[in-house]
Formats: C-alpha cells, structure tokens, sequence
C-alpha cells in the first residue's frame, strides 16, 4: 500500500501519478497497480515512468475502467503497487535511440535518464511522434543530445538508422514491428516493449503469451523487453 | 488457543488445507519469489499433457464483472520436460504436490499419467474438464460414461492418490462424482471454469479464437459452492472445493459446505498473496469462534 | 439516420427487442410511476400459476460479487385474479404482454395456461425453471424427456405464441431447446436463474431457508451469452436472450450472439431506467455503426 | 444524480450525510441510494432522517460494504438517490410518543418534526435507547414534549403507555415486537417500521416480504410502515 503525492493532468486523458515510498525498479519493469479492493478484478500494468528515492511515478492514458479510478485519485489517496515485474531494457552502451508513440513514451523516461548516466553511452537521441498534440517535450529533453518530435505523422519516417547501435522501442505494434524491419537493413539491434493484457503478471498464468522465434513467451516475466528480430507480431 | 489447521485428504495429510488452483500458480516457482510459499497446504501444478503445447492463439485472457474468462488452451512442457525441470524444484518445498493432467486423448492421458506415477508426487489431480479434450466430440467430464471410462483406464495405472477435477458444465454433476467413486477416485474436485463468451461489439465477432471461454472468479462463487455442497452431500470420498474463493470467508462457507481442502485460483491475481491471507483469515475465525479443528464446522451445512 | 428498432418474434411484432424480464417488473404498474414504460417492447408478468402462492419463508435476497440469489419462490396471485385485477392495466399499454406460467405439477401447468390462453394476451412464456416444480423429484427444464412432455401437453391446449423458458442448470441446454422446437413452441427464452447458494458462516447455516436459491445479474452473463449463442446456432425459431444484461453493450452482444429480443431483469435494480437506458445505448451504436435494422447484427458472431 | 453537501461522522460508526436538491418526502418513506456504479449490485434503502426545501439528510451506520462507501463520500461527490418510496408514518392527532432504537431513531427527527407541527398534537414525547452512548440528543430535544434517553437497558421499561394514543417505533425488530405486545394492554396504536433486505425498492420483486397477519406484504410499497399489531415477527 502506498500513498498518492500527486495525480497529474497532463491532457485531457493523460496524467502522471506520484506515489511516496521507496521502490525498486529498473528501466522497462513494470508495476501492477491497483486502487481498488475486488473490482474490477484485475490490476493493471503500468511501466515504471520514473523512480527516485522516495517516489516512483507512472504515465498513463485514461483507457478504461481501471485507468479511471486511477485519474480520480487524490493526494494521500491509497494505492496498491505489487513490483516491479519484467526483465527491462538492457544496460548497453554506444549510439542509442529511444522510439515512443503515444502513451508509449512512458518508459522511455527512465530509460532516458539511466542511459543519459551509463558511461559509454556516446550519442542518446529521442523520437516520440503523437497525435494531435505533443507531451512532456521539456521533461524528455533534458537527457536528450537530440529529441524528435512528430505529430500526425509517422515518427519512423523521421529516424536515420545508421546512426544507431540500439534502438528502445514502444507503443503501437504496428509501429514497432516498422521499426524491426527498417532496422534489418542496419546494423541496429532493436528492443521493443510488448503490450499484452496481463492476469498474475509474475509469469504463473500464461495468458500474456508473446509468440516469437523460439515459441512462446510470457511477456510479464520473459518480458515485456524482447529482441525486436525474435518478436512475431500480431499486426 | 491453538487451532488445528491438518487437514487429512484420504491417506494424505496436509498442515493446512489451502492449495493453489492449477494453472493459476504456474509451478510455484514466481510466487516463491514473492512470499513464503510453505506456509501453504500444497500446490496443483499447471495442466500437463503427455506432449509440449504451445497452448491457444489470440487473446488469452478477458474481465467480466467480478470473473475474468481465459483461454491459455494448456500452454505446457509436457510431463517429461516438466519431470526434468520443474519437479526437483516442488519436491524440495514443504508442500503437498499435486500433478494436474490434461489431454486430449485417452491413450494421452494414460501414458502422461503413467509417467508421472514413477515419480514422487504426492497427487494426481485429474484434468477431466479441459475444453481441448476431444472424446465423441465431448469432453470427458460433462457425460457420466466417457467420466466412467477415463476414470477406470487411469486407476489401472496409477497407485498414487487420484483426484478427479470436475468440469461445473457436466450435465449432472452429482452423478459423474459418483461414478468416479465408484471406479475409485480417492477424491474430487470442483469447480473448474464455467464455457462462457464475450463479443467485441465494435469488431463484430468472439474475443476469443476459441469463441467460448472459461469463466472463474467471483463471479462464479454461488454456483461453485452449491456443487461443491451437492456433491459432498452425494459421495463419501474428500472433496476439494473451489470457485471464486477470494478471502477467507469464501474458503470458510466451502469448509461449512462439506469440502476437506479449498483451492484458491483467480484469487491469485487479485491479490499475489492471497493464499496466505486466507489461511491467517481461517485461523482468526477459528480462534474466535473457539474452533479447535477444522472437523468441527466441514459440512455443517 | 433512422435506425429501425422493429423486431418480428415469430408472428408477434415488438416495437424494440427490449422486455423487462419475468418477476423483476411486476405486473408494469410500479414502474410505470416512475417512467414511461410505453417505451419498452414488451413486459414478461411476475411468474403466476393456477392458485395464489405466498411464496418462501425467510431470506429471499442476498447479493454477491456482480450477482444476486433470490429466493421468491413464485409469490403471486394466481392466474385469475392476474386475469381480474392486471392484466387490463397491461392490455391498454401499447406493450406486447407477455404471461409467464409456472407451476409444481403438469396439471397445474396445463390449467393455468387454459385459463390464460382464453384472454387477449399476446404471448405466453413456459417457465420451466422454477426450483419449486416437482416431477419426479426433478425439475421440468433439466431433463429432456420432461421438458417433451409438459411443451407436448401445453401446446396441445393453447393457439397462443408459445415461448419456453430454459433453465441454465439443463443438463443440455441446446438438446432441450431443440426438443422444444420439435414440440412445437414458437420460440426460446434463457436463461432463468443459476442454482447457487450461500452460507452465513456465523450462524453456520444456509442463508436461505430452501438452501439453494437462484443467482442472476451481471456475474452470470458470460454463461448466459455463450448459452444463448448455443442455443441461436442450434435452432430455428427464434430467442429472447437475458442473464445480466445492465447496460446497451451487453444487450448488443446478446443481439450478435443471436437473440432476436433481449430481456432486462436484475439490472432493474441497479437503475429503475435500465430498459430505456439501454434502448437509447442500442440506438446510438447503430447509428454511429450506420446499422440500419437489427437484422444486419443478429447472430453475427 | 445529487451532490453531497456534507457527510458528518458523528460516532465511529454513525454519519449523517446532506445531500443538495429538492427532493420530495413524507416522514417514513426512504430512498435507495448508492454512490457506486454496478459494485456492489444493489441500492440501499437509507429512511429520510430529515429533509428541507433544498437539501435531504440521511443518518446512517456503517453496516457492511455499501454503507461504507457512503461514509468515505466527500463534500461535492455525486449520490445517486430514488424515491421517496413506501408509505411513510400517517400523519395523526393526539398523544403521540416516538420510540427509536440505535440506528432506528433516523426516521424519527422528520416525523418529530412534521408531527410538531401538525395541530392537534397534543403531546409528543420522544424515547430513544442506545448502546453506550447517545446521539443527536439536542437535535431531537427541540421537537419533544419529553426526550427520554436510556442507555444499555431496555428503552421499552421507560414507556408509560396508557400515555399515548399513538406509538411510531423503528429500531430493532426483537424491541418493536415488545412494544406492541405491551401496548395491547392500552388503548395505544402503534406503528412499527420494518426493516427487509429489498432488491427494486418500487415493489415489484417481491423480496421484501413482511408477513403480515392479511398474507405477505411488500416491505417497499405496502410499509416500510405496518400496523404494529398485523405485523408477524420473525422474533
Ligand atoms: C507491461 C505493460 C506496461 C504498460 N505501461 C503502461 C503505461 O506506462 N502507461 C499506460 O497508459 N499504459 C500502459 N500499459 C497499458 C495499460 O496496462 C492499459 O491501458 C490498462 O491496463 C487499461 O486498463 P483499463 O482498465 O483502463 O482498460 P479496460 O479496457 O477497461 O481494461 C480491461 C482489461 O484489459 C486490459 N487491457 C486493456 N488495454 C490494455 C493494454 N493496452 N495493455 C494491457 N492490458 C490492457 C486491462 O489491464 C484489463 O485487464 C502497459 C501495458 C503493459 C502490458
Ligand atoms: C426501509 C429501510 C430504511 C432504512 N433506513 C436506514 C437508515 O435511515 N439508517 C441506517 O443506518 N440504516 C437504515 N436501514 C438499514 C440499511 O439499509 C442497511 O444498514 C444497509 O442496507 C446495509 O448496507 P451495507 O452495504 O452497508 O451492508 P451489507 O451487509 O454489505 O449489505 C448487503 C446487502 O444486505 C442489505 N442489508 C444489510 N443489512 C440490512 C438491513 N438492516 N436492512 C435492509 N437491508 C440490509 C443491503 O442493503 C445489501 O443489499 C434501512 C433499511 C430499510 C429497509
Ligand atoms: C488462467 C487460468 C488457467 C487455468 N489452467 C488450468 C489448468 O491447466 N488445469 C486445470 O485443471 N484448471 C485450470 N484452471 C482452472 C482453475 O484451476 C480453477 O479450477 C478455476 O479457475 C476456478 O477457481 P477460481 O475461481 O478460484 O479461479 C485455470 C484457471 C485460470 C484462471
Ligand atoms: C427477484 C427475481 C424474481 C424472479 N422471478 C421469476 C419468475 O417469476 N419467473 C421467471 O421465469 N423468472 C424469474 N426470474 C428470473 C428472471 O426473469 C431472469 O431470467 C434472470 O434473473 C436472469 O436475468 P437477469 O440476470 O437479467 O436478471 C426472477 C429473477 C429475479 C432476480
Ligand atoms: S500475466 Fe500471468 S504469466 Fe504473464
Ligand atoms: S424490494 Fe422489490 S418488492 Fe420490495
């Protein structure tokens, strides 16, 4: 159980929830969070947006039932956060690229500000491409040696490839899996943060499968970061 | 005071009687990360079948109000890959294992149970309720013949204690108990999940690949608990009940209803820990209800 | 666009496919304070049968998680005094009237549906689900055979639109939807109540006095829809779908599964404008899917 | 859909919640309310504890989940409330005593203070027992002939019954049934209001049977109000 600091509108259907408390959780993890007792019965997955000492904070879009008890949260407001789960986004080093679309961007926060800390990390550049209207461009930019933006278009068109070792990825499958094949032609390794709905969200279930080269995958536990190439995707 | 938590399920005894449903618990390796899974009564593992299975395609899993419907179609390793890596790991636990197997087949189901039967488990829970059996085009658990024929083709090969896990969609659910005592199953449980469906009404068609689905959760409880009584009032063998137990309230009213073990499922996934808030649940009412042993409230309804 | 709400039941046309369900309604006058109930399709009566019933004893509600049990136990007035004292009211609003008849005995069935049948009603609905209904020891609706007999002997004795109401706890819903269709009946209405129970663990008794009581709402919906879809696929006169229908989205997916009526029961008691409501959800998905006319949506899926 | 004007605990476990709007109601009729979307399922009948020309008043106790989502409501949340429904006290002349028990002195203020102001009342004594402790005594006085308060004892040992020519009683069923019983001695009519689970509220699911000496009677509709003397309890 923790408590609300803050419970941010940021868009109409986009806020930024603060909680107090001191949690652990690596860039590309996730929390399943819950505010509510029985129902809905699910909680729900939310990456890790950012973390500090004493704080751990979630991005999120307004989506369903789960996501509107959450926007209706207040200051010291309870909320139950069972983490973090998944494996995250590899420490590497060298040219980097963090893609996200959307709500997508959520953890490409903190996985901007890790790898904006790593040594060896040479060149750390942001593209988030949205629709009708940008977010959080300051927050982003301040790790950023380059940000992108794209609005209504398509953020990949925007990507020179060569110049990356590692592109993060997340947000729309579809997006993503063009982003896996554009990158085939480079020498650019790809990670990609799968979205599937989660039950345990500990990798008991099975119901999160991911399908890839090597079979399936729980996403909540194997990952949700996969090796772009391994990925069959659904679109 | 001290409350007697033992419960003893034909010749196997368990210190308390909570279990975790299979395929909600996975092999119980996630949630030892979690919490100490000693405390509780014992596991059911995953649904195994004699062959690896990729399981379904699609989405797997969908919210229904106070339920959720899944469809994972027994993803699994298979009982060989299972017996290499996954046993080691239960058999050193302080817990009751229980092997839940699947099939799709008869000759599947003898040769998966007859594997398993040379390796030191503690229970076979018998998987007749398995939407992907096929058997006439029926599955094994909703006609009381086809219960009758598995039933007696697994006792033949097995000495390890069997429970028979009953499908909520048998058309008379009493009577399969009863013919799985009377080929002689040391044990019964129920409920697994009710055949239910949802519709994408903006996409025009099923969620699901399968169409239908299996139902579990709360949802269920009502139903679950009034098969549960049904047939603990029909058969002299232990039954494990289950269906919707969230708190330790639900696990006491299948207690009261006749059941020797509880299990807990979808619970899991409300709330990691649940298996264990039941149990401290169980022993805070029996302390204040000055109940010694469980014995004295089973079936007192 | 103008969407056409019209549906055609067998012979009997509804200006909307929205019934308020059997026993959640009354006989339309309570709710008929409250709005303007002319806007429904149809209403299904309180299930009455040949003489006056005081109904059960003790507990008759008791809510669980998206569900209730109730236990009425066909507490009505009796088919003549319906016939004295209601149904003029219900005949001058423009509604289809539908009766619904239950009974403990074939003789009783068959007596009330006479008295019935020599009124201006537009339909009648057989309910044969009711838990009090003896034949030999069993239920008229679990059993093929006795579902035969007693559609056989009604329909002998009414020229009146014949619905036969199912049971959820059949012990083959679609083979007895099926007998009913061979027998005669002009359509299919499911599903009743789920047998169910609950316990109240500190008096350690059933909540309800018969024990077992019957679970309805939003929790038996998955069950309900999949069964419908069964039922849709499987025969040719058409289906009245209901179990836990609360808002337009379930009533368009028992639509897509099939139903050419949905009725609306619990979900009166969430919201006393629950029918409207959903008739005006119903409107607004067909105009934003530019669907004409129901037709294009029913069985779908 | 109202809104919440205040929600005062005014025990651990005892609130008094004002609602805005104009809203119609005689003493003894109730209200299903809810302040939740579809969980829990059903409504819950709270009595008019006092009603004004632009605001409602209920006095409630935390008794299971519903009421306890009421006692977390805040000043400006919404309330869902239907009715009045049932029939309410008959509005009566003479000599009229008001007896409550715990909760069941919540209908009793409104008819206190519709009945004090009706002519012809020619005395109206109040009499309310409680567990440990009293409530809302100064609230009550100001309608009363005589305020009797008695606490851990029997609240019906208080009453001089050859006093009054009517009794309107709410509380527990076991304390109602005394009443009449020992009322039949006298010349005095009294009016029990009876407490039923209830599903519709509007008298058409028949799950709040109250038997009655004239066959079942709907809880919702025909009372909550009932003769005390056609009433069978289930005590
Ligand atoms: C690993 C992971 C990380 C995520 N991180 C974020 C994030 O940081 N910010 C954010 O806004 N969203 C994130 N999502 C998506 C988020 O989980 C869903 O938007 C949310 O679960 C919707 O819940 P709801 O109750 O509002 O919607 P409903 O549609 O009412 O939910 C019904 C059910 O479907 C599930 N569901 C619906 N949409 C999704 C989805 N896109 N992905 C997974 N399950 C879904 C819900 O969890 C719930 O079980 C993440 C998803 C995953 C799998
Ligand atoms: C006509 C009428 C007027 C009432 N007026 C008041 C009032 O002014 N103040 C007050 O504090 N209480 C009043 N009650 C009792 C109040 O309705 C219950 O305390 C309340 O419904 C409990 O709901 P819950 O969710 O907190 O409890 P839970 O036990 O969780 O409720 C579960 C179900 O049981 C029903 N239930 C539980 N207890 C009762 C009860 N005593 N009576 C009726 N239904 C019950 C609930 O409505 C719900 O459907 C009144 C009851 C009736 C019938
Ligand atoms: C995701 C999921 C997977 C399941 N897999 C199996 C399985 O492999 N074998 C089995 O016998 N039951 C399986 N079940 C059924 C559960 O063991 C249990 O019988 C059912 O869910 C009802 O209990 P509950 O309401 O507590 O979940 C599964 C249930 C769920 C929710
Ligand atoms: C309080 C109550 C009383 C009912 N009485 C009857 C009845 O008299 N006859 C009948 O055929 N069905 C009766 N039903 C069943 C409903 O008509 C309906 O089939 C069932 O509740 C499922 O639909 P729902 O989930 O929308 O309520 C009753 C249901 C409830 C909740
Ligand atoms: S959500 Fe259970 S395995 Fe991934
Ligand atoms: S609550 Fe429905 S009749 Fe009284």
């Amino acid at each position: 159980m923790a408590r609300v600091i803050s419970n941010k509108r940021i868009l109409k259907d986009v806020f930024v929830l603060r909680a107090e408390g001191r949690f652990e959780g690596e860039m590309g993890q996730f929390y399943m969070v819950r505010a509510w007792d029985k129902f809905p019965l699910l909680s729900r997955p939310l990456s890790i947006h950012d973390i500090g000492n004493d704080y751990i904070e979630f991005l999120y879009r307004v989506q369903g039932q789960g996501t509107s008890i959450l926007s209706l949260l207040k200051p010291s407001d309870e909320i139950k956060l069972e983490g973090p789960y998944g494996n995250g986004f590899p420490l590497v080093k060298g040219k980097i690229a963090l893609v996200g679309g959307g709500i997508g961007i959520a953890p490409l926060y903190l996985a901007a500000k890790k790898l904006s800390q790593n040594e060896g990390v040479d060149l750390l550049d942001i593209y988030m491409g949205f629709r009708n209207e940008a977010i959080l461009e300051d927050k982003y930019k301040k790790f950023a040696d380059n940000l992108y933006i794209n609005i209504n278009g398509f953020i990949t068109d925007d990507i020179d490839f060569k110049k990356y070792d590692y592109i993060f990825t997340c947000g729309p499958e579809i997006m993503m899996k063009k982003i896996v094949d554009m990158a085939k032609d480079y020498n650019t390794k790809v990670y990609v943060s799968i979205e599937k709905r989660m039950a345990c969200g500990v990798g008991a279930c099975l119901v999160c499968s991911c399908k890839t080269k090597s079979g399936n995958k729980r996403t909540c536990k194997d990952g949700p970061v996969f090796f772009g190439e391994d990925v069959i995707f659904d679109v | 005071m001290m409350c007697n938590l033992k419960v003893k399920f034909k010749d196997v005894e368990f210190k308390n009687p909570i279990i975790m449903a299979s395929g909600t618990f996975g092999f119980g390796r996630e949630y030892s990360e979690i919490y100490d899974i000693e405390k509780l009564g014992g596991i059911c593992t995953k649904g195994l079948t004699l062959n690896k299975r990729e399981g379904n395609d699609g989405i797997r899993i969908w919210e229904t109000p106070s339920g959720i419907l899944n469809s994972v179609g027994l993803q699994n390793p298979g009982v060989r890959e299972f017996i290499e890596s996954e046993l080691d790991f239960l058999r050193k636990l302080d817990l009751i294992t229980i092997v839940n197997i699947g099939g799709a087949t008869l000759d599947e189901y003898i040769e998966a149970v007859s594997i398993v039967s040379n390796e030191d488990v503690d229970m076979i829970e018998l998987n007749i309720s398995c939407p992907n059996v096929k058997e006439g085009g029926m599955a094994f658990g909703i006609k009381e013949e086809s219960a009758r024929k598995i039933v007696r083709e697994i006792r033949k090969v097995t000495k390890l204690p069997l429970v028979v896990k009953l499908s909520p969609n048998a058309e008379d659910i009493v009577r399969i108990a009863k013919v799985c005592e009377e080929e002689g199953a040391d044990g019964i449980s129920l409920v697994n999940t009710f055949n239910a469906m949802a519709i994408d009404i903006r996409k025009k068609r099923a969620v699901f690949k399968n169409i239908y689905a299996g139902l579990s959760g709360p949802a269920i409880k009502p139903i679950a608990l009034r098969m549960v009584h049904e047939v603990c009032k029909n058969v002299s063998i232990p039954v494990m009940g289950m269906g919707g137990i969230t708190d330790w309230k639900d696990a006491i009213e299948f207690i009261m209803a006749g059941a020797t073990c509880i299990q807990i499922g979808t619970a899991n996934f409300i709330n990691p820990r649940a298996g264990l808030e039941i149990l401290e649940g169980i022993k805070r009412f029996m302390a204040e209800e000055k109940i010694e042993s469980i014995e004295e409230i089973r079936g007192i309804v």
